[in-house]
């Protein structure tokens, strides 16, 4: 056998000899009892051109969309400019390792800072770490932060928080004997402040906001939320979703203890699920520095005092006191986040807000008509993005006759509500389409 | 390349932009009213022409280092060679969306079934998630399940053993789980004293994380006593794959008496590793353990759908897990066919013990020296510390100035000075060779002259970093934002 | 207006008021009664996400062939694999400019040094330039060759020479004066060597010897042609498939003096017409490599006597004597000479004489299952990767019906012939086909 | 890096491949019995694993230079920066086949057809065809052109007149066709002498080539007389479209009074120049001279189809010409739009005269300089070389110790001691001032230190190249087999 990967293969029995050994001897530790008898069964050895055929047959059982389906849900459909997949597929970037050896990591580590000075301004939080794995587990991670600060075991989360964050959560921290209680929506889908104000005590951990919420919808009274939670000393977590903050107000103004969110949003492809990229953040205050998981470069001077980059604050890590690390977290996301700091570099101060504006637009626009066709919007509270529609119809059905025409719809809610996403990816014309079809039914 | 900060290309205000956004010209009229305690005016972001982006990473990439660049022989860090094809997976997945209708992404599903079956094979287990995102990840997933069956099966059970050859991540998992770690000492042979272990398990032992072979490369030849112990005691036995690497194809965790393994498909199935992720991941189970795997599965009836498992412990991200990666892992196993995953172990034992053997007589100690190392070795530089002052970390450094990537240094804890190098199948004998004669250099020079390999390296964009200054609260700087308010204020601005 | 990739448009104002003048001062010289009234007429400014789209606009227009279509003529589909692409996509070598600086471009020189010393090797002759445009004007640039040399007029080529060639030999030779003269083939397809040697006389400046020829066919007598030439000091040229050489014997092996081919199908893809790759060579012999056009790499030493790369023989370009120049070429296809060196570097020694067997025993299946229908072969003599089809139909006819299929058939050469390409894309399942829908005709 | 070249980088017999070859092993009975005359046995070639062919080339593409890592001022090479959504436009090239029945690629015929009609807008002409793969192909096409009309209207004319300050590459071309070449040499404006001019154009005049602005950067104002004059002969004026940038959007050959023009779509409309090649032309006409066009011409009727001008040239390639680059012009022109298109001449424009403006206090020369510079500019440097020394040559290997890539040096050749520079509208304001910058702390050291510079430069790979070595007959080494044979035989390989 010949193999492009295994450069050793053929060489085998000369490297043998000249070490004066026979194979056997290397395994000679293995007990035969366990060994593994005969072959494993797996598909037979394919080169390029078959890989890429059983690829491309994979693929062809997908179904070919029209447009890019209007669903979000915590990950929309956006455009990824050609620089960003060039610049990520720089092998120097892709194929390294964490970047251990700052001496010759330069280049990745300053990328890395630059996505977390990025990643501040556009927060306006001082410090950011260099990726966690998505939004969800992010959050968890978060609350088990407030959990390592003061010890409470409650949290509160608002009903409209993406259900599967709140999955994601449950899993991490109700092991630990943490609760969540959930605060209830006002008639416009933005938190019930009375609600809150009735479940808070001194027996809460953390408070966790999302803006925009679920339904896409701008939440209004996060002073208000984080003043109460301060005078309590609970943790506060707000979960943004980052292309929002080209129109609204970041997190750092409301001088929230922690920040979390999707960098997919931010020059990422699908994916069917990741990678994604985890946004985490905190205040410049030293107890919240030193819970937070996860790597952080910074940047410091080289023995000829000529400016460099390392890795910092690494005792919260498993180097020194392994079962006492903040996180287990080791591998990231980091080339995600090299993606983020491209992609939001590309956009630039203006194309940024340009970008967000137009997806209020679309969206504003897409909801509009479904509106004129009769449906109703589940909440009335202003949104970004993505925004829930009630139809007079089963949803499901909706769905299958937009199928049919080869475009995927929102995500189904219940019998007949589904929510939205419609972002720079979907033209006027394919909203169009997409609101005469429904209106067809 | 001195390159500056992105902030810095330029003076802001050039109103540069590097992309141009798409306008619906018909949507230009629609208002955008938001109301001033929620509107932003501003976000101070770059203003760079396409061309100025895409120069600033070109250089820092040229700054960077990668396996495509040369050996990277981090121990445990399976650094292999990642075939080109790899990349060419995307199209099954890139533009699809998690929550899609799953009939609309039938072959997608098809891909994660078949994956998932031949993780199966080759581990030797009942079933396997893809939810996880990373190896730690699979390991919180495993030790969550440890816990999830006995609360079900109510035995009261707070006691996670963690072999002290264990790989880096356990103890943390264990802990984020909420269990007491307790640590089984290796007997002098680097093994696992099953002694200490009979002794220390108990009925409060909810499980034992071992990686097999460990973090020393050596297989635990009395895994099956290890099982019997564990089981007898109704305990877990966990399987960190982080270095099946050495013994794929030879001998699978599920024949050693393993009940969960999670696997990293970016370190065994080839998938790059991005400068420290994105990763993928995998978590198996057998038997009783099968129910409580973190979901989804993809199953298959007449069509393909995802399903969780009875007692699941739920998700521990978003989605289905970092699908793009799982495709480029199921690539590599494609590409490598059984006939080639099948010589996986058999070549990454014999590179790494051909290492051995390069460096056999230098000063460089090895514990067992008689037993055949798998998938990594750990060196120990105690003696030419002790005798010259050049520690690990110098000869990592200078390893650096001879265009090799340094080895994993200070892990595991039990070796002094230690060197713990994996040279993987994917490097050629020559270069391996060539990675030994550097070694044997530098440890020439060590006695020669051991100022020199103090400094070093010396070929690099940067020399030794200022570590204190890095991490000293009056200086810690983790963003241009701090670098900005401290050049704007006058008080320094102290982390406290 | 702002714009990408054009940095300074806003501020063109504050430029032109540092420089203290206007607009108009740059353009003064520029006389009104010719200067562009209005704007151009060109269509709108478009975002990458437009272009994309109109990009697949165009794509969807082209026909979705079931397989690579089994045309070659000259160029053939073949698997280009991802390493190649990946390699050449780097952008210190896709965006650089002729190394007229080899300090800081010793990387390209080395590569282009490689794609010279690799081709060299599979030639078996000495020197390699490092690119012509294709095939055709590289045979074209070697009737000059030898034009020069003996001041000949007269030049004999194959009657099956690949009737492309042919015409872009006529556009660059006959202008000059110079005549082509047509041999005759055999009843096999190989050349007439009686019809050659009649032909053959003092004012004959140079032979062109196609091999495999048009229809894919070996030539037998190349070793008899050659040494007809050398009596009567006529400049010999041999075209060759280079892929062929993984099989049959090289240019060198006959000593001929030029050697020209097509890179095409050693890694790049087929590109609509071009980029292609002209392949030439000639012997170690002052004479040719002078009389050469194109620019080579040469090994030599820096001033530390360090090896290093330099482009050598420039005399024989424009810079000194700019009418005397050996050819005028100076943009060339380096990028393509890089894209044959890593392909052949991957392949290696068995993968290409492998890949060889592979082309020859698929082509040889096709075209036995065509004479299992009753087709026959137009010429008997043995073949390489193309082959001609006598039908007992109109071509046209088959042709039309495989597109129905979706696959495209060979070449139409005459009412019932076609010329059938087969390589190691075109699977076994899918000649089967082809040859399955042409039986049901 | 000190790499190795590919053959030596391991030792051969590894029996290494770097790929796998498909196979069909229904069909591995088919023999292959070539006759001892045919059959060829080994081909020399590398034994190498993907691994190390990726790690080979990307290590030498980190020891290059393009637009990518930094600026190229190349005087006449038009070196822009190369928008990455050009690469995306393959996608309707790739993976056709030029013999390809029309029917199945009317959407590549469609892309041919527009940007034809583009070009047509652009130059002002009435017809264009893109199967030059080159500038100099397309000026071949042009002088064959004119060489055909002359032959079938029966002049007798052998004498093409080319401007001293024309395109480096216009004399070639012309005596490729047979032409006599007749210089027409600049007033001291550094404009053509239109006396000079009309006293030499005659009846054997078939042409004049001319590119404006010329290759000093100076846009020839008396264009009309010159057509003028050329008409009159009945000769043809020829634009080399080398240097279409300084005026795009402003002025048009087809305008100016020009019968054919050439264009480089890899120089004017930014497609990569990829080491040299490949490029991409377009030759247009005007009037009589569209029925001599090289073909096809792509034209529409309900498809689109190609077509073969009346009095065609006939080919310059064996195909449609180099399309895969023509649909990365294509991009670059809808990328821009007319918006930006439009822009283009009077941001380049703006870029060579900023640059002269941030170097007018240096000991740099200038012809006429108070006639502004369109797309490029040319200095002379024989000041300083008198004064100093330090050549034009030092001058540029300095600038690549500063990480700038060198302009075009001692071109045109009527300027001593030249520096040609042509920025281009993509680079950055503050890119040209630290070019300037560059370029006058150089001319400082010139002063201070002119030893240093004539060793320049230092942070490159390797220093200045022995060229006597590299082109001695007894040393010149075109190939590795070169090398390997003057290794293996006692003999010198004289090349003789």
């Amino acid at each position: 056998m010949i193999h492009p990967w295994l450069p050793n293969l053929k060489s085998k029995d000369r490297i043998l000899s000249e070490m004066g050994i026979n194979e056997e001897k290397l395994f000679s530790d293995i007990p035969h009892e366990i060994r593994l008898k005969g072959e494993l069964n797996l598909p037979k050895v394919m080169s390029e051109l078959e890989i890429k055929r059983k690829l491309n047959m994979l693929k062809e059982k997908n179904v070919k969309l029209k447009y890019p389906p209007f669903i979000g849900g915590g990950v929309c459909p956006h455009y990824v400019h050609e620089a960003v997949k060039f610049l990520i597929s720089r092998s120097e970037f892709y194929t390294a390792y964490t970047p251990y050896q700052p001496e010759i990591s330069q280049g990745i580590l300053q990328a890395l800072y630059e996505y977390q000075s990025i990643m501040a301004e556009l927060l306006e939080m001082d410090v950011v770490n260099s990726s966690m794995y998505d939004w969800g587990s992010s959050l968890a991670e978060a609350v088990l932060m407030g959990f390592r600060i003061n010890g409470r075991r409650k949290v509160i989360i608002p009903e409209l928080i993406n259900p599967n964050h709140e999955k994601v959560l449950r899993t991490w921290v109700e092991p630990r004997g943490i609760n969540l209680i959930k605060v209830k929506p006002s008639n416009d889908g933005t938190i019930d402040v009375h609600d809150l104000l009735n479940k808070v005590g001194d027996d809460i951990s953390s408070i966790y906001i999302q803006q925009p919420n679920f339904y896409g919808i701008f939440e209004k009274n996060i002073e208000e939320i984080v003043d109460i939670a301060k005078k309590k000393r609970i943790v506060t977590i707000m979960g943004v979703n980052p292309l929002a903050l080209s129109l609204i107000k970041p997190p750092g103004v409301y001088d929230v203890d922690i920040a979390v969110g999707e960098g997919q949003e931010l020059g990422l492809p699908l994916n069917f699920g990741g990678p994604y990229m985890g946004i985490m953040a905190v205040r410049w205050d030293a107890k919240l520095v030193r819970q937070m998981p996860g790597r952080i470069v910074g940047k410091t001077l080289d023995d000829k005092k000529r400016p460099g980059y390392t890795l910092i604050l690494q005792t919260r890590e498993q180097f020194a006191r392994r079962e006492k690390a903040t996180s287990n977290i080791t591998t990231n996301e980091a080339l995600m986040a090299i993606a983020n700091a491209v992609y939001l570099s590309l956009l630039g101060k203006n194309g940024f807000k340009e970008l967000g504006e137009e997806i209020y637009r679309r969206s504003h626009y897409a909801a509009k008509r479904f509106i004129e066709l009769g449906a109703s919007k589940k909440f009335e509270g202003d949104f970004f993005e993505e925004f829930a529609v009630s139809f007079r119809k089963s949803y499901e059905k909706i769905h299958n006759k937009l199928l049919e025409h080869e475009i995927h719809g929102g995500l189904r809610l219940n019998e007949m509500d589904a929510l939205f996403c419609v972002t720079e990816v979907h033209s006027k014309e394919a909203i169009d389409e997409l609101v005469s079809i429904v209106g067809e039914i | 390349w001195d390159e500056p900060i992105i902030f810095e290309l330029n003076t802001s205000g050039t109103e540069r932009q590097g992309v141009l956004i798409p306008k619906e010209e018909e949507l230009s009229q629609i208002d955008i009213n938001l109301p001033d305690y929620l509107r932003r005016n501003e976000v101070n972001l770059p203003e760079l022409t396409e061309n100025e982006v895409v120069r600033h990473f070109v250089r820092l990439s040229q700054m960077s280092y990668g396996v495509d660049v040369g050996m990277m022989p981090l121990g445990s860090c399976t650094m292999k060679y990642n075939p080109k094809i790899e990349e060419a997976s995307q199209v099954i997945t890139e533009e699809y969306h998690p929550l899609q209708d799953e009939k609309t992404v039938q072959g997608t599903l098809e891909m994660m079934y078949e994956i998932q079956e031949w993780l199966k094979e080759v581990t030797g287990m009942d079933a396997c998630s893809l939810q996880v995102p990373a190896g730690s990840a699979g390991e919180l997933a495993g030790v969550l399940m440890i816990k999830k069956y006995h609360n079900e099966t109510g035995n009261v059970k707070d006691e996670m053993l963690v072999a002290d050859t264990a790989h880096g991540t356990n103890p943390a998992s264990a802990s984020m789980a909420g269990f007491k770690v307790i640590y089984i000492r290796s007997n002098k042979e680097g093994l696992v004293d099953t002694e200490l272990l009979k002794a220390t398990a108990g009925e409060r032992t909810a499980g034992f994380m071992l990686t097999n072979p460990n973090t020393l490369g050596l297989f635990e030849e009395n895994i099956a006593d290890i099982a019997k112990v564990i089981h007898e005691h109704n305990g877990i036995l966990y399987y960190d794959g982080a270095n099946l690497n050495g013994i794929l194809g030879i001998v699978r965790p599920g024949d050693m008496g393993f009940d969960v393994v999670h696997l990293n498909l970016h370190k065994t199935f080839g998938v790059p590793h991005g400068g420290g992720g994105p990763g993928a991941g995998a978590i198996c189970a057998k038997g009783k353990m099968v129910d409580y795997l973190p979901y989804p599965l993809i199953e298959k009836s007449k069509t393909f759908y995802a399903s969780i498992p009875k007692k699941s412990i739920g998700k521990l991200t978003s989605f289905h897990g970092n699908i793009g990666n799982v495709a480029r892992a199921y690539v590599y196993i494609l590409g490598l066919g059984k006939e080639g995953v099948s010589q996986i172990g058999k070549m990454s034992t014999l590179a790494t013990n051909y290492l051995i053997y390069a460096l056999k007589d230098t000063k460089l100690e090895l514990m067992s020296p008689e037993r055949p190392r798998k998938h990594e070795v750990v060196f120990s530089a105690k003696r030419i510390a002790d005798e010259t002052g050049v520690t690990a970390f110098d000869i990592a450094k200078a390893l650096l100035d001879d265009g090799f990537y340094a080895p994993t240094i200070y892990f595991p804890p039990i070796v002094e000075e230690a060197l713990m190098i994996e040279p993987t199948e994917t490097e050629s004998i020559e270069t391996i060779r060539s990675f030994a004669n550097s070694l044997k250099r530098i440890l020439d020079e060590a006695y020669r002259n051991p100022e020199k390999l103090r400094d070093s390296p010396y070929n690099t964009a940067v020399g030794r970093l200022d570590q204190a200054r890095a991490n000293h609260p009056a200086s810690v700087t983790p963003s241009y934002r701090i670098e900005r308010k401290r050049r704007e204020s006058k008080n320094d601005l102290i982390l406290k």
